[in-house]
C-alpha cells in the first residue's frame, strides 16, 4: 500500500450527516426500546415497527432518485445501521437495503417499486447457489424475494409466501431457502455484470453490518460501564479496579475505531469504490471483533445477572454473533483482504 | 508421567460394561427432553436409581450409601456420565460440597438421615451462598439470623441458588454477628426450603439452566440446623470452598482432573468434533469438502491448541485458563460454520447435537461460576506470584480471614 | 467526511517537488549510516540545512523562522520526511513541545534568541521528566532545586532524557517546594548542557535509539532560565502535556494525523509492505509463490485490519490501540516470515530494508514513551467513560492537581 | 478426538526426573549466567560452556546406549531443554540432540562419535533443500554437518569450516547454508524412512523448542514480578494495580499450562508417537505465544528500563522470536494440528 498518498482523513460528519444521524437515533431509540425486541423473539420482525421505518423513509432513503427514491448513499446509510445496530432494532434494515438497492443497479422494475415502499421485503443470498444445498438466508423468513447468485447469472427468486423461520442464536428472521424449488426466477444480469452488482451488495452489506455492529455494542457498554459504577466489592466500587475498568476501556477504544473504519468504508464506497475494495471487510472483520469482546465484556462484568436472560446485557451479545456471523465467517474475509495487500505491492 | 490407556482388569471391564448399560437405559430422551426444559441440572427418576445402587456418589463406602468405588472405577463412571449428558448431574456436584460440612460439623442424630437420604438421591442441597449485591465476595453476606432460645428467625435474600427449587435443604450463609468484623459475623445454617417463608423465584440463563432468587421472610429455624459454632461460620465454610479453589495437587495417579476447566475443556472438544464432521460433510463453493479448506483447518488447529492448553494447565490456574480458552474459541467457531452454527438444538437443519452453538452460550457462565476468573486471577497472583495484596478499603478484614 | 486525494495547486506542486528534490539530496548514505550508529534521532546537517530555509518547523510564520507552511504544505513536507526517515527528526519533535512553553513562559530577552536557534537548527531542547523510579509520574519529581539569591543549584538526576547528548538545553522538572503537595511544588526550568556539573550517561535501547540518565551535582544556573513562576510548574508543564495527551480533536480538514498512533501504523505498514512484496517473491517448498500461499494472505489480511484499526482510532485512544497492533502484528509478521524475518539491516540475505525486524523491536516503546498504554487507558476510562478515580494512597493531590 | 478414553493424565515427575532437573538447573544457572549470555552475543556459542555440556553428558545422554550413549529419552531431554532454556544458554543443544538422535536411528556412524562427544556439532535444516535456494540454518554457523531432507533423500551435508555467522534478532549461531555447493555429502536413508527419521527430528526439535521457550519465559516473569514489588506509583507498588498483576498472572497461567503440553508431548513421542501426532506442533505453538506474550509483558512493565539493552528483560524478550522463529512460522503448523483433529473425526 501506498504509506505516502497525500489524502484528507476527515473523519468528521457535517450537519446534514449529524441531523440524520439524530433523526434516526430518536426514531430507533422511540420505536425500538428493549421491550419490543424481546417482544419479537425468537422471529425477530416487528410488522409494526417496519412499517414505521418505511414512514421514515427507511425503505426508499437509499434508493436512486431515478426510480422514486431518496437517492442517498452509502454514508447516510451507514450512520442510520449505526442507529438501528444500537437497537438492536427487529427489521430487516440491512438486507432489505443493500437488495432493493443492487435491484434498482440492475434496472430490475417489477419488484423493486414494492420493495420501495416496503411492502416486499428482499434479502440477499450470503453464497452462490449450489444446487441440491438450500440455504439459510438472513431476513430470509420475512423476505418474498431473495437475490442470489447462479454461476454467472444475477436471479431474483420469489415466493408467495416466505418458508418457514429458523429459530437461531440471534433471534433474527432466518430461514432455509431452497431454491431448486423455486419457480419464480427471473435473472437480472449476467456474467461480470451479474458478479459487480452482487459483490457491490456483499460489500455494502458488510460495511451496514459492521456499523450496525459497532451500533449494538455501544449501549452493551454503557450497561458495564454503569454497572460497573455502582456495584462495590471489598468497600470500593468495582469501576476502579483495572481488571474491571481496563477491558471497558478497550472496548470503547475498539468501538471508536470500528465506527470510523465503517465509516471510512462508506466512503470509499460512494466516492472511490475501486480505490479501497478492502476496506468493507476490514471494517466487517474488526467490527465483528469488537462485538464479540464488547458483548462479552459485558455479560461478564455483571456476574451471573449478565449471563441472565432477563439482562439486557444477554439482548446484545446473543446478537454479536447473531448478526456477525450471518453472512458467513468474517475472519474468511482476511484472506481478500491480504489478496488486496498483495495486489498492492505486485 | 503417566498417559497410558487404562488396562481395566475383569473386573473393571466388568464394571464398565455394567454401568454403560445401565446408563443407557436410565437416560432415556425424556430425560433430555426435561433437562432441556427445565435446566436444572437434575432428574428425579436418575438420581434416584443411581442414589439406589449406591452410584451417585460412588467413591464414598459402602456403608455411607456409596458403591466403594476405586479411583478407575469412579473415572469409569465419570466418562459413562459425560457420554450420556453431564448437564443432568450438575447438582449431584452442587450437593456434594455442603454434604461433607453436614458430616464434619453437624450432630450425627441430625447429619446421618439427611446424609443417607442425600446419597440415595432422595435430597439435594444447594448453596444459599450469593446476594443481590454481593458479587463473589461470600463473607460479605446480608441475610439476617437471629436467635430466640433454641430457634432461629431469617431475613434476607440470596441469589444464585443453583437448584434452590428441586432441593431439600440450603446451606446458607448468614449474618448473626452485624458489629463484629464481617467474617467473625457469619452462621452457617441448613436450612429446610419448605419451610413457611421461603420463596424460590426462577431465573433463567441464556445458556439455558435454571438458577434462583430465594427470598426469606421470618423464616423461623430449629437451632438443631445449624452448621458449626455461633459465628464460627466462616470456617465451615473454608471447607467447602478451599476445596472448590484448590491448587488441585493430583493425588490420584492422573485418574482426576487436573483442574475443573476440564469439563469446560470437553465442551469445547464436542464443539471442535462438531464442526470437524461438519466440515467433511459440508461442500465448499467449488464442489470440494470444506475439511480441505486451509482456513477451516488452521482454525481447527486453533481451537485444538487451546483445548489442549485448558486440559493441561493445572489447578486454578486450569479453571481461568479453561474458561477463556472456551469463551473465545467457541466464539470462534460459531464464525468459522457462519449461519448455521446459529442453530441450537432441534432446528431445522442445526448440525449435528448443536453442541458448538451450545458452547458459545455456555462459555460465558463459565468465567463466573464458582467464583469469576478475576477472584482466581487476584488468588493466583497472591498465592502464586506472592504479589502484594492492595489495600481496599473492605479488604482487611476479608484478606485476614483469608489467610487464616 | 473526507478522504479525497488532495489536489494540489500550481504552487503546492511546485513545492512537493521542491522538497522532494531538496530532501533527496539532504538525506544521504552518511545520514543514514550515522543514524543507525547512534540511534539520536538527529543530524547536525539536516537540522541545520533544513532550519535555514526555514522548513524545521515550516508552519511556524517566517518572522518566527519558519516558512509559513499552510496545512497541505506542512502535510507534504511531513511525508516526504517519512519517505526519507521519520528516525532521524525524532529530536525535532521533542524540541517542538518546550519551545511552545519558552515562547509562553520566558521573558523575550531570553526566549527569543534560544528559539530562533532552535528554528534554524542550531538548538535543540530535551525533556528533563522522568526519574529513576518515576514511572509516568512526573508530579513526583524528586530532582531539588534550591534559591540562592539570583541563582539556583540543582541536584539529583533524570532518566530517559533522550536527546540530552545532542542538545543545548533541557527542559526541567524540579522540585522547589518539598512540604507542599507534590504538583505545587514544582518549578521548571530550562538549564543548559553545558554547565557544569552536568553528566550524560548514553543507554541504548533494543530498538537502536539512544537515551540518557542525566545527572545534576551541585548545577548552578541564573534565575532567567526559570520557566514560568516558582512552584508553577505544574502549569507550564500542563501545555506541553495536555497537547501530548490531547483529544485531538481534528481541525484540519483531515490534514493532520487522528492521533500520534499513526505514526506508529507507519511502522507497521512498511512492515506489511515489505512481507508483501517477500511474499512475492519467496518460492513455496512446491515452487509456488508463497504469495499465493493461503496463511500468508490470511496474516497479511489480520495485519491489514490492525493497521486500519490503529489508523482510524482517535486521539488517545489510537495511541493505545496503534501501539497494542504494532506490538501484536509485528511480533505475528516475524513469525510468518520464519528465520529470515530475524535478520536485521545489513545482516547478509535481509529482507528489504528489514523493516519488520526493527519493527518488532521499536514496537514495544511505543508502549511506554510519553506515558505508558495503562497511564493512557486510566486517562480514556476517567475522561471517556467517565468511571471513578481509585482511591490511591497518593492519588489525591496528583489528581485533584490534573482536575484543575 | 475421543473425548470419553480412559487414560491417565499425570503431569508429575518421579524422583530420577527430579533429580535431573535439579542437576541441569544447577549446572545452567551457574555456568551460564546472563554476563556469559551477553558476552556471547552476537554468534550465541560458548565454546567453553559446550564443553562443559559435554562433560556433563549433555551430547551424550540423549543417545542410544547401543552406540555408546546414555539412553535417555525424551522427556528427560525436555526437562534439560528447560533448565537449557532458563539459562538463555549459548551453545547449539536443541539442534545438535535431535540431529544426533536422528543420526543414530539412520544408523550413520562416521559422524555420530564425534557428535556425541560434542566435538563435530550437527544440525538439522528446517526447509526441504530447493536448488538455487540457501537455508538459514539454526545452530548453522557451529555446526560442521547439517541433515536435510532432499526430495525422498535424507542427506546429511558436511564441511570443514562452518559457512559466515549471520547476525539476528536472537543472537544464535544461524548462517546460510548453499548446500548446492556442498560435495560433502552422504545419503543415509531414502523414501518413507526418510521422512520418518527427519519428521521425527523435527517433532523432537519442536518439543524440546516447546520446553526451552517456557524456560526462557519463567525468569523473565520473574523479573516483572520482583519489579512490580518495588516499584510505586501514586503511593502503592503497582503490583497491586490488576491492569499489572493480571497480564503478569496471565503469563504465569501460560507457562504452567506450557510447560505440561510439552512434556506431555515428551511423553506420548516416547511413549506412544502415533496416538498424539499433533502434540508437538501444539507445544511448539503455545509455548510460542507464551514466550511472545510473557516477554513483551515483562520488557514492558518495566517501563523504559525494560527496554534497554542493559536491562536482562531484552535478552529474553529478544529471544522470543529469535528462538521461536528459528524452525518457520509456528502458526503455520495450525494447519497440521487441524489436520489431526480432521482425520480423527473422520
Amino acid at each position: 500500500m501506498d504509506l505516502l498518498e497525500l489524502r484528507r482523513q476527515d473523519y468528521s460528519l457535517d450537519e446534514d450527516h449529524q441531523l440524520l444521524l439524530t433523526a434516526f437515533g430518536e426514531f430507533f431509540s422511540e420505536q425500538s426500546p428493549t421491550s419490543l425486541v424481546r417482544e419479537c423473539e425468537p422471529l425477530g420482525f416487528s410488522q409494526d415497527l417496519w412499517n414505521r421505518l418505511v414512514e421514515m423513509g427507511g425503505t426508499s432513503m437509499g434508493l436512486p432518485e431515478s426510480v422514486g427514491g431518496d437517492g442517498a448513499g452509502m454514508i447516510e446509510l451507514t450512520l442510520v445501521a449505526e442507529e438501528f445496530g444500537r437497537a438492536i432494532a427487529p427489521v430487516p434494515y440491512i438486507e432489505h437495503t443493500v437488495t432493493a438497492r443492487a435491484l434498482a443497479a440492475a434496472g430490475e422494475s417489477t419488484v423493486l417499486p414494492a420493495a420501495l415502499d416496503g411492502s416486499h421485503i428482499v434479502a440477499l443470498a450470503s453464497f452462490p447457489v449450489q444446487a441440491g444445498s438450500p440455504q439459510l438466508v438472513p431476513a430470509g423468513a420475512v423476505a418474498r424475494s431473495v437475490l442470489a447468485l447462479v454461476g454467472d447469472d444475477l436471479v431474483l427468486f420469489t415466493v408467495d409466501t416466505p418458508p418457514a423461520h429458523v429459530v437461531n442464536q440471534g433471534s433474527t428472521p432466518l430461514a432455509w431457502w431452497d431454491f431448486d424449488a423455486i419457480a419464480d426466477r427471473a435473472v437480472l444480469a449476467t456474467g461480470a455484470r451479474a458478479h459487480e452488482i452482487y459483490d457491490r451488495a456483499h460489500d455494502e452489506r458488510m460495511t451496514l453490518t459492521a456499523a450496525a455492529l459497532v451500533g449494538l455494542t455501544e449501549p452493551a457498554l454503557n450497561i458495564a460501564v454503569e454497572f460497573s459504577k455502582t456495584r462495590e466489592t471489598m468497600g470500593v466500587p468495582i469501576a476502579t479496579l483495572q481488571g474491571v475498568s481496563f477491558p471497558m476501556t478497550d472496548v470503547a477504544i475498539a468501538i471508536a475505531g470500528a465506527r470510523n473504519v465503517a465509516r471510512k468504508a462508506a466512503w470509499y464506497l460512494e466516492h472511490a469504490p475501486d480505490e479501497r475494495p478492502e476496506l468493507p471487510a476490514i471494517a466487517m472483520v474488526y467490527a465483528s471483533q469488537t462485538a464479540t469482546k464488547g458483548t462479552q465484556v459485558t455479560a461478564h462484568l455483571q456476574g451471573g445477572l449478565g449471563f441472565t436472560i432477563e439482562a439486557d446485557a444477554s439482548l446484545y451479545f446473543l446478537r454479536s454473533k447473531g448478526w456477525g456471523a450471518l453472512a458467513g465467517d468474517p475472519q474468511a474475509k482476511l484472506i481478500a483482504i491480504g489478496d488486496h495487500v498483495l495486489n498492492t505491492v505486485n | 508421567m503417566d498417559f497410558t490407556l487404562v488396562e481395566l482388569d475383569d473386573d473393571h471391564r466388568q464394571l464398565q460394561q455394567e454401568i454403560r448399560t445401565f446408563l443407557e437405559g436410565l437416560f432415556t430422551p425424556d430425560v433430555f427432553a426435561e433437562e432441556h426444559e427445565t435446566g436444572s441440572g437434575y432428574n428425579k427418576k436418575v438420581y434416584e436409581e443411581l442414589g439406589a445402587r449406591g452410584w451417585l456418589y460412588p467413591e464414598k463406602p459402602v456403608e455411607e450409601g456409596g458403591a466403594g468405588f476405586d479411583l478407575v472405577a469412579e473415572r469409569i463412571m465419570d466418562l459413562e456420565l459425560f457420554r450420556q449428558d453431564a448437564r443432568v448431574m450438575m447438582m449431584r456436584g452442587t450437593s456434594s460440597l455442603p454434604l461433607k460440612a453436614i458430616r464434619k460439623y453437624m450432630p450425627a442424630d441430625v447429619a446421618d438421615p439427611i446424609l443417607k437420604d442425600a446419597v440415595e438421591g432422595r435430597v439435594l442441597v444447594c448453596l444459599g451462598y450469593s446476594e443481590p449485591d454481593g458479587g463473589s465476595d461470600i463473607a460479605n453476606a446480608k441475610v439476617r439470623a437471629v436467635q430466640d432460645g433454641d430457634m432461629w428467625t431469617i431475613n434476607g435474600s440470596k441469589m444464585w441458588t443453583t437448584g434452590a427449587h428441586v432441593s431439600n435443604y440450603t446451606f446458607l450463609v448468614t449474618r448473626t454477628d452485624p458489629d463484629a468484623p464481617k467474617h467473625k459475623g457469619i452462621t452457617m445454617f441448613l436450612v429446610p426450603l419448605d419451610t413457611p417463608g421461603v420463596t424460590i423465584q426462577g431465573i433463567r440463563t441464556f445458556s439455558g439452566e435454571r438458577t434462583n432468587i430465594v427470598y426469606y421472610e421470618d423464616v423461623v429455624i430449629h437451632d438443631k440446623y445449624r452448621v458449626g459454632g455461633i459465628n464460627d461460620g466462616w470456617n465451615v465454610l473454608h471447607g467447602p470452598l478451599d476445596e472448590e479453589h484448590s491448587i488441585g495437587l493430583d493425588m490420584s495417579g492422573g485418574l482426576t482432573d487436573l483442574s475443573i476447566g476440564a469439563g469446560f475443556c470437553r465442551v469445547l472438544g464436542r464443539a471442535i468434533n462438531e464442526v470437524a464432521e461438519w466440515a467433511h460433510k459440508t461442500p465448499a463453493p467449488d464442489g470440494s469438502s470444506l475439511a480441505d479448506d486451509v482456513q477451516v483447518r488452521e482454525r481447527l488447529g486453533a481451537a485444538m491448541v487451546e483445548y489442549e492448553a485448558g486440559l493441561c494447565t493445572p489447578g486454578p490456574m486450569g479453571r481461568v485458563k479453561a474458561s477463556d480458552a472456551l469463551v473465545q474459541q467457541s466464539a470462534s467457531l460459531i464464525d468459522l460454520m457462519g449461519p448455521v452454527g446459529l442453530l441450537p438444538l432441534h432446528a431445522d437443519g442445526a448440525v449435528g447435537e448443536a453442541d458448538t452453538e451450545y458452547a458459545h452460550r455456555f462459555a460465558q457462565g463459565t468465567a463466573t461460576y464458582g467464583g469469576t476468573v478475576e477472584v482466581f486471577r487476584t488468588i493466583i497472583a497472591n498465592h502464586v506470584l506472592g504479589l502484594p495484596k492492595p489495600n481496599y478499603p473492605g479488604a482487611k478484614v476479608f484478606m485476614a480471614g483469608k489467610k487464616k
